[in-house]
């Protein structure tokens, strides 16, 4: 047995490991000696951003966790909500922004799968995924790189694994230049009776190894995931983790085969810094020690140390604490499907975490305080100021509305995605009821005769740039209101958290205030946080992303029958729009690609409009009033009648009355939807609104090929899709001069 | 201008996790071949190109190493003519 | 009519096509697991779509060598209806059941979407509910669709009829040869195709085309929908 | 009982098309590599393995190729020891 000889720690070392002087100082408090470097490894795994939240901590728990639907919230490996019939859903989201910047088709693969495994791990069998990207801009030297690297390995994951990608985003924007983004979301659905927790229970209990084995992938990555990048990325760069989607989707089968037989006491996966946190997590929660035998853990390499072992990132293995008399069974489980299985421990009574390796103690560290006792910051920030309002007149509007329209449905943020789902798996296992491309991903509930689950993602940067605070709010509603336009009742939402250095006052502060505006806007619509993820640091060479809380929300439609979607709307249908006409011009799409500038404030949110109009929309749309319906957002009005119109084929002929022409169609104020109305229905619908309260306006109806919009627009249908198509494909595959000539 | 005809290898580095190579070898396994300690899956790329002269080709082929056929985070590459 | 689905690690449309079969017929499809020597008695052995082994190596290569292959061949021989759909296409073609390869995309990406289908023969127990010459919706999922086979073997096809189905109107997602998206063995009784008729067969699929296939290959009555 | 290690390399037979390699042609083409005929995209397999001889290895490593590694439809391959 070959064993590393162990370096001596030095405030160097200390340093390397992402820890302050402060930090080691109480580490070895608590250690109560000089920490081993293997010690020293585990101690900097749990005490890292990645792990430990210690900048964030403190603002987390100011979050709505709660509600009748919760049952589960923060702090497990996903969030669980009730949705009736004794069925819960299971869903999370996780960045894994930093590898995917460092090798875009691992990164991306490894992210989906880390987030997969940690919805099965509960024992939910995953049934929809989204991601959320965000990339440089177009024309940067590396963003057709990462762009067709992050979506081949999204794509290479989940398709291969079997689930369903039903939505995400896709933002440029030059200050994701150094750090892209890769958000990714998972869902699942279990029985509520079913779940599966990491709270290990029973002394002398088997500790069990199972999936694939250990190798070196990612040592040190838990640090890096947490460290800001310079130019020397390289030289930090770990062996890349490489994603085994096969290996992953028999992990998951043999795990839901191994629940079902109820050998499974606690079950936690390996992510970051895997077998370090997993067995910690297990320990600490269950208020028991661990004891773990390196010399039994499946390796892939030779004479790997046990600092290596508990620091590897190598994929797809799992910890579990399993009932002995069951162990037999497990064990035939796992090999039918080929994973690796073995009994690396045991659960004692002395809250210690001590690790054997080549029969020597390597490690004896205090479990509880592994975890408990991790810095927690209180960093300093300066409260963000939200720029004053601006009047449309302030404005210049465009030469032409046509040229205007085309240009902002062809931009980098508005023009389709089809080049992206199309690479994603959208129909397996047969449930998806819409694809992406409309408000919300559907998936109706395998099994129950008529319910259904909607999924958006949602966050406008620029927004929470400018304000965040009124960001923060945005983003909630805004994903609320994609919901809400399926006629979904929005149950819950998971947040990815994606900033700047928080050692920086002013990021601090747009953490804090964006926070603020989140949990304020999820109180208000009555979807608690029930899961979440924070990525801090995203930096180079001193210049942060744009602050980027990315939301993630699930609605429940009771019976499918009635959903609404926005490619439904037919000829002769009324089209309304509920809310009010805009005026609201900075920081928009119009500002951005028409006037090149991007300043002054978000539009502002009025929660209990949105909550006001949300609820008239679903009652509509579930009492079948809305033939077709969409929120408006990016772009405003003219680019949600265009999208409408797109999506059904069919033009539109609309007639507003109009203060500020250029605000009205492309002002994104918020809290608005387009619903399409039979026309028979009509002026019941009208007369509804009106009894209400909420403010809406007759403005069309559907008719012919174009879509006309007072005497300002007027484009065909075709010509809008040309445009809406065509940015995406030729930003990928831009045809070499040769065949263009041909 | 002379014409060449090269084989570029690209091999995952050392270390590297290789699920291709793993499933291959349980498949042999399971197909009866007894002995196989590991498998490990790589590329070649048959490149034909006219180059002003050999070292004109070989500087070619390693540009196109780098910039396209090899992924060298996690590959290795090995240039050949002839 | 008895169905028999076998199962390979990576299988993912699985559960897919157990409902199809399940929503179709009325009956439960008995499920066997690769490494078994013998199948059950059967009118319809499935083969269905996903990852086998991951697809590493080859799609279907290494499904292609798994013992329950054997019998699956031996069972084709005798005449049992077998039907393999994208994973389940690769893998017939990988085990010799049928003639060509499946290749990586033209595009190189994975590509899912609905395309077209022209109903090239409709005499075979799979395509008898359909009419020759009928164009129905159906979609793909694939990384490796790009159906290649030497020209001998393309003209055998062509000649004998044995092109089950075309990719129509231009949408051809993958490159294949001739637009050929599924095809069968000369006696018919085999059939391997790429798109996914287990995904459209109802309404919330957004159209029910691919019924018709399941109700010929299981002599079911025809649905009303259909 | 000895240890070998040995390369198989599967190629595409002529006239099969390759869809990998017109693209990375093309690819080669768009990002200004001049004189590129043709790319012809294959495999390798790094197997190590343990043989009573050096006759054994090669013989049990052309029946893995047969049975397994290549897809004689489409592909030749080839067998080099040490
Ligand atoms: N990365 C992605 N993966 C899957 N679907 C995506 C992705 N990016 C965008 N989409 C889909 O494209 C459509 C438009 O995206 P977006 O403009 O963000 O929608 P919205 O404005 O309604 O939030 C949505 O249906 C969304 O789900
Ligand atoms: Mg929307």
């Amino acid at each position: 047995m070959t064993r590393m000889n162990e370096p001596e720690i030095t405030p160097e070392l200390v340093a390397e490991h992402g820890l302050t002087p402060e930090e080691y100082d109480r580490i070895v408090e608590l250690t109560e000696r000089t920490p081993t470097f293997t010690e020293l490894g585990i101690w900097s795994a749990m005490w890292n951003e990645h792990c430990s939240y210690k900048s964030s901590k403190k603002w987390l728990k100011t979050l709505p966790t709660e509600g009748p639907q919760v049952v589960y919230g923060p702090g497990e490996n996903a969030g669980v909500v009730d949705i009736g019939d004794g069925d819960v859903v299971v869903f999370k989201m996780e960045s894994h922004n930093h590898p995917s910047f460092i090798e875009p088709y691992q990164g991306a693969a490894t992210g989906v799968g880390g987030i997969l495994r940690d919805v099965f791990t509960m024992g939910a069998r995953p049934i929809a995924a989204m991601n959320a990207l965000r990339f440089g801009e177009p024309d940067h030297e590396k963003t057709r790189h990462l762009v067709s690297g992050v979506v081949a390995g999204v794509g290479g994951y989940g398709n291969s694994f079997g689930v369903p990608t039903v939505g995400g985003e896709v933002n440029f924007h030059e200050r994701y230049n150094g750090n892209i983004l890769v958000n990714a979301f998972a869902a699942g659905i279990a029985k509520a009776d079913g779940i599966y927790i990491s709270k290990a229970e029973g002394v002398g209990m088997p500790v069990v190894y199972l999936g694939a084995k250990t190798g070196r992938d990612g040592v040190g990555g838990a640090t890096m995931a947490s460290a800001e990048f310079d130019d020397s990325i390289d030289e930090k760069r770990p062996t890349v983790q490489v994603g085994d989607p096969f290996t992953e989707k028999c992990l998951l089968e043999a795990c839901l085969e191994l629940m079902a037989t109820g050998a499974v006491v606690a079950i936690q996966d390996m992510g970051a810094a895997g077998l370090t946190c997993s067995a910690v997590e297990m320990g600490a929660s269950g208020d028991l020690g661990i004891l773990l035998d390196l010399d039994r853990v499946p390796v892939r390499e030779e004479a790997m140390s046990a600092y290596e072992m508990m620091l590897s990132e190598s994929q797809e293995r799992m910890l579990m604490v399993l009932r002995p008399e069951k162990e037999e069974e497990a064990e035939a489980i796992f090999t039918k499907w080929g994973l690796d299985f073995a009994i690396v421990g045991e659960t004692t009574d002395d809250l210690r975490f001590r690790v054997m390796h080549g029969g020597e103690e390597v490690a004896n560290l205090p479990i509880k305080e592994l975890g408990d006792e991790a810095p927690e910051y209180d960093r300093p920030y300066v409260e963000p100021g939200s720029p004053s309002p601006m009047e449309p007149h302030l404005f210049a509007p465009p030469d032409d509305y046509n040229t205007a329209l085309l240009k902002l449905i062809g931009s980098p943020d508005l023009a389709s995605r089809r080049w992206v789902w199309e690479q994603y798996d959208t129909m397996i296992q047969g449930n998806t009821l819409q694809l992406p491309g409309g408000d919300a991903g559907v998936v109706r509930v395998d099994g129950h005769p008529t319910k259904a689950l909607a999924f958006s993602s949602d966050v406008t940067p620029r927004y929470v740039e400018a304000d965040a605070f009124e960001g923060g709010k945005q983003a909630v509603a805004e994903c609320y209101r994609n919901l809400i336009a399926t006629g979904a009742l929005p149950l819950a939402t998971t947040d990815n958290l994606n900033f700047g250095n928080p050692e920086r006052p002013e990021i601090m502060g747009q953490f804090v205030a964006a926070i603020r505006g989140i949990g304020e806007a999820c109180s208000a619509l009555n979807t608690p946080i029930v899961s979440g993820n924070v990525s801090l640091y995203n930096e180079t060479n001193g210049e942060a992303i744009l602050p980027t809380p990315t939301i993630a929300g699930v609605g429940l439609i009771d019976d499918a029958a009635c959903m609404a979607r926005m490619d439904t709307a037919d000829t002769g249908d009324a089209l309304f729009l509920v809310g009010v006409e805009a005026v609201h011009l900075a920081r928009t799409i119009y500002q951005r690609e028409i006037l090149g500038e991007e300043s002054g404030p978000p539009p502002p949110v009025d929660l209990l409009t949105e909550k006001a109009r949300g609820a008239f929309v679903l009652a509509a749309i579930r009492s079948g009033y809305a033939s077709a319906c969409h929120d408006v957002s990016d772009g405003g009005l003219a680019v949600a009648l265009a999208e409408m119109c797109m999506a059904s084929g069919y033009g539109a002929e609309v007639e507003l009355d109009i203060t500020y022409p250029h605000a009205a169609l492309f002002g994104e104020d918020q809290s608005r939807y387009i619903v399409a109305v039979d026309e028979p229905w009509a002026n019941m619908f009208a007369a509804n609104s009106e009894g209400s309260g909420v403010s809406f306006a007759r403005i069309g109806k559907v008719t012919g090929d174009r879509l006309i919009i007072n005497d300002l627009v007027d484009i065909s249908v075709a010509d809008l899709k040309d445009t809406h198509e065509a940015w995406f494909p030729n930003l990928m595959n831009p045809q070499p001069l040769a065949e263009a000539a041909e | 201008m002379a014409h060449f005809s090269a084989r570029i290898t690209v091999t995952l580095k050392n270390g590297v996790l290789d699920p291709q190579g793993k499933a291959i070898e349980s498949a042999l396994g399971s197909l009866g071949f007894e002995g196989v300690d590991s498998v490990r899956q790589g590329k070649t790329f048959d490149v034909a190109l006219d180059a002003a002269s050999q070292s004109d080709a070989e500087t070619a082929l390693n540009a196109m190493c780098e910039k396209l056929l090899a992924n060298t985070v996690i590959e290795d590459y090995r240039v050949e003519i002839g | 009519m008895k169905t028999t689905i076998a199962l390979f690690p990576g299988s993912n449309r699985d559960r897919d096509m157990i409902a199809a079969v399940g929503k179709i017929s009325g009956e439960a499809s008995t499920l066997v697991w690769h490494t078994s020597t013998e199948l059950p008695e059967s009118d319809l052995i499935i083969l269905p779509g996903g990852f086998s082994h991951g697809d590493y190596l080859r799609a279907g290569a290494i499904a292609a060598r798994a013992p329950i292959m054997q019998a699956i061949a031996k069972a084709a021989a005798d005449g049992v209806r077998v039907l393999g759909v994208c994973n389940g296409f690769q893998t017939l073609t990988e085990a010799g059941l049928l003639p060509g390869a499946l290749m990586r995309n033209a595009g190189l990406n994975f590509v899912c979407k609905m395309v077209q289908l022209e109903v090239t023969n409709a005499a075979s127990p799979f395509t008898n509910r359909y009419n020759a010459g009928d164009v129905i919706d159906c979609p793909v999922a694939h990384h490796d669709g790009n159906f290649f086979a030497d020209s001998d073997t393309l003209a055998r096809l062509e000649d004998d009829g044995l092109v089950a189905f075309r990719y129509a109107n231009g949408t051809n997602p993958n490159g294949s040869i001739n637009d050929i998206a599924g095809i069968l063995n000369p006696a018919g009784n085999v059939l391997g195709m790429m798109p996914h008729p287990e995904n459209r067969i109802e309404a919330a699929h957004g159209g029910d085309d691919g019924r018709r296939l399941f109700e010929a290959a299981m002599n079911v009555l025809e649905s009303e929908a259909a």
